[in-house]
């Protein structure tokens, strides 16, 4: 059953050094507060697992947290290109990053697999591609009735999974409404599950396209007001385009890259605090 | 914005990308269920929404199906692509219920690079270990091009776009064209067309190889040769392409006000 | 596009005799006004297709449409047997019914593979039960990462599935809120798509639990008011406990069963007829 | 209403079924996810949610997650288990994402028959294609009995239904007893416990035999042998269960009595 708890503690007891460790939030709701958690408490050789490793892996890949990542679409979604995550991976900058590489639909059924305790999940996708040459986690697999021949991947089952969500209530229920992506699949696949919530309300009421969570998916849920940022909470903030344009020369550079980490993000103790700063510099939309 | 490049001295009230877009917008039939990726492909399907396919579906890869959004999307998960949508579904279920169901009819893919037969490469220039340039991978486009029922590509015509071979085949078009396609058991047809910034190609019926059928107006099929790295098949009599009418015009750069209105005047890029 | 219709043309254009067929419908929503049309049509040779076969399935094959059953569960749901079910497959009687018996959890995975256009779906079970001597639809298969063998049923992809839900706005799509079971796999796998609703609204508003299944996913909506009783649909109506138990000894004789469907099924042009002649007998609770 | 067999002539001031349904409930511990059969199943878990577990989730195979019903559901899918539940999921979600993937720790099912080895047949009496008696089939029980973490089983105590062999295995116990359930590669352990309205059963810890190990006040060791369809092995020194206590046969009937009341009065059986 979830506990209530703060974000520092619930990272503390349940990421670990060498985990693997699956943020998701399918440009909605993206669990910045966590990833920034995450950083400041210097976790190493994590094995990033992500659909969308955006601004969030980018700056955790550049801090040297990661030893490997599993995705399937790395850019700055409407910028270019996420610069310490070429670095890493075309300079070994600060730390060589393995990569294991699918499309979407691939990614999203190992979720499914993981999540079904299943240890592998079969679709139509990669044949003709050259994503099974440089991937190892596809394999062929034939219908027992049809003799069709088919691709498999292998589930994922991330140590622990991190979403961030609108609401919880006060029995620890977690409310996601709009586009609610992996997250469902990428909480109930992971051995350990952390949701970052907007705020916690007594009782949910329904919105348009809501899914709940049950609070026993949840290991700890921790309240991180504007925790998405700079992708949106629908209901509560929207996108901050401003913010998605100005990382561009930050991460470009690898100097200005670590200074403005050190100030904003090391520097500060919580993400109420990271916010004040880096609103302070005019990065974020009004 | 990109140049009028090779359109000719006399200056067309339209750019070049506009063209394009337009041209893009025209392939998709009202009523078409139309997986869209962000960028170029999103600003065509929402121009053809305004325009002649108000009741087209358009569906995007974050589980968006019969999005209506009055601006253009930044990213594929906008909120304004949830707000009018006719359902809002999982991830998984728009790939596996959606897209690898064969419910998608049309999908509308952008690139990094393109080959003769519409292979599609989104994942690195130069060696895989050791690349060039790191792009972004594969996304959605892989099933998108192998379960829609047809493909719509666009690309501007560049030599470095249109490469006699890719670095990397991310999405799978015509393969090695003929029947090679088939022999991969994809139900979807593969590329119809590619929509660039000089014209129109369309696969040959028997080869398959990507062919020039209609040059915007002002292009030559000099510029286009040009602008591609293999030795370009040239219908035998190109047709040129109906130029952007006003209304289509008007309804394009609208849209786009607004959405450069919406992002608070950002003028980025909207490619991926 | 979904088009509008009543549900007489709708299941004249897209049931046709030898059909496979699923009217879906999790306790909650059972489409009974689709199967009474399809009664009254006289459909013949259907393979019936249902997860939990109650009293609508207990009508058609009492009533002769069905050769086969495939299903996971036959029972009238807090009161006993069905006995017209049991009297086919005990007695052959009207005709004889073949059955193909799975799981709950085998259905399921059945109708996700149908749905995604896979030709199989994969599970743990069955393993050491009787189920697959008696029933061929099911195989062992080989994870090709791990070599563990589990257990693949067969996609279901129905000529037409039917279901039952509570709203249609003005464009077509389709809301169930409460519990909606299987309804969007049954719809999503099958070939053509027909759903009642109990009415249709200018726009949506979001309920508990909510989903909706998009217009271009059905080729016909008819409005059915009161379409799922003796079930239930999730802010019109309550179960009509009485009703279920007042089948019993209908079900269980054969001229009872012929008579009462003479009467109250064929004997009436559409189910707002039907309802009002069975309630005028004291069979629906108030 | 069960009469009191085997209870002596001292009425007892509970029925058998009574003291059934509280030994049952008390075995699910506050806290558990626990994914329960409607009928006897449903009451007990619904009791243990009334007494000592008001923090259990109960887990319906319709999709309810955290059904907190105020009156006992009649089928499986009743509105009462959605409407103040935590969450409502689909069917593939509640077999795959809940009880396959290991979330449920307690399966509570009842059966038409059992064998000595806790397997159970809700099939067919009699032969598959010719049956004596066609009972209502699978359901979600045999992946509740394959998947769940420990397994309950409730079911009446009669030489009919506890059976020597099985006409038909609809879902594992223990198999064949001893390590045979582990070679079939089930996650979860099995039945636990067998609890009847005459006393409670219990595998052995190597044979996986089920050992009559308590009976319930009143019932004997002959009177559970008689009702047993094979030779039952019992414990050397069987516990005497605890009565229900007043509390607990308040809340029952309580909660029996809300639910005819809410059903028009119906004394129809509740079992599946």
């Amino acid at each position: 059953m979830a506990e209530v708890t703060d974000l520092r503690e619930a990272v503390a007891g349940l990421v670990h050094d060498g985990d693997a460790v699956a943020l998701e939030g399918f440009t909605h709701l993206i669990p910045t507060a966590a990833a920034h958690e995450i950083i400041r408490q210097g976790r190493k050789d994590l094995t990033l697992i992500r659909m969308t490793p955006d601004l969030i892996y980018d700056q955790m890949i550049g801090m040297g947290c990661a030893r490997k990542l599993v995705f399937s679409w790395g850019g700055n979604p409407g910028v270019g290109s996420l610069h310490r995550f070429r670095d890493a991976i075309e300079n070994d900058w600060p730390v060589p990053l393995e990569i294991e590489e699918h499309s979407h639909a691939g990614m999203a059924n190992r979720y499914v697999a993981g999540a079904s305790n299943l240890p592998f999940a079969v679709l139509r996708g990669y044949v003709g591609t050259d994503l099974p040459k440089v991937t190892s986690t596809i394999a062929p697999v034939t219908c027992p009735f049809t003799g069709e021949e088919l691709m498999a991947v292998p589930a994922l089952n991330p140590d622990v999974s991190i979403i961030h969500a609108q609401q919880a209530d006060s029995r620890g229920n977690v409310a996601i409404w709009g586009i609610s992506g992996i997250q469902k699949e990428a909480a109930l696949s992971a051995r350990r599950a952390i949701a970052t919530v907007e705020e916690v309300v007594e009782e949910l009421t329904p919105h348009p396209f809501q899914i709940v969570l049950p609070a026993v998916v949840f290991d700890a849920v921790a309240v991180e007001p504007k925790g998405a940022h700079p992708s949106y909470a629908d209901g509560y903030y929207d996108r901050d385009n401003v913010f998605y344009e100005a990382w561009d020369p930050i991460g470009r550079d690898r100097e200005a890259f670590r200074s403005w980490m050190e100030q904003h993000v090391l520097g500060t103790e919580n993400f109420g605090e990271y916010f004040r700063s880096v609103r302070g510099e005019g990065m974020v939309a009004k | 914005m990109t140049a009028n490049r090779g359109m000719g001295e006399a200056a067309a009230p339209y750019t070049a990308d506009e063209m394009m877009t337009v041209a893009a917008s025209r392939e998709l039939r009202d009523g078409a269920v139309c997986f869209v990726g962000i960028g170029l492909p999103s600003e065509a399907a929402n121009l053809a929404r305004a325009t002649h396919a108000p009741g087209c579906v358009l569906i995007y890869e974050s589980g968006t199906v019969g999005a209506k959004p009055d601006v253009l999307p930044l990213s594929i998960g906008d909120g304004v692509l949830a707000a009018h949508a006719d359902s809002v579904v999982s991830v998984p279920e728009i790939f596996n219920y959606w897209l690898q169901a064969g419910r998608v009819d049309v999908g509308f893919l952008g690139a990094a690079q393109v080959d003769r037969f519409g292979n599609i490469n989104t994942t690195v220039v130069g060696d895989y270990q050791h690349p060039k340039v790191r792009l972004p991978g594969a996304g959605g486009a892989p099933e998108i091009a192998a379960s829609a029922r047809e493909v719509i590509i666009m690309l501007r015509h560049k030599r470095r776009a249109f490469v006699e071979r890719l670095s990397f085949v991310t999405s799978v078009g015509h393969g090695a064209g003929g029947g090679s396609r088939d022999d991969l058991g994809y139900p979807g047809a593969g590329p119809t067309v590619l929509i660039t910034d000089l014209g129109v190609l369309r696969p040959d019926p028997e080869t398959r190889e990507l062919t020039l059928v209609a040059l915007h107006p002002g292009a030559t099929v000099e510029g286009a040769r040009e602008a591609t790295g293999w030795n370009l098949k040239v219908a035998d009599d190109p047709g040129t392409t109906e130029p952007p009418t006003e209304r289509e015009l008007e309804l394009l750069r609208d849209l786009k006000a607004r959405t450069e209105a919406a992002r608070g005047g950002s003028t980025r890029g909207t490619e991926t």
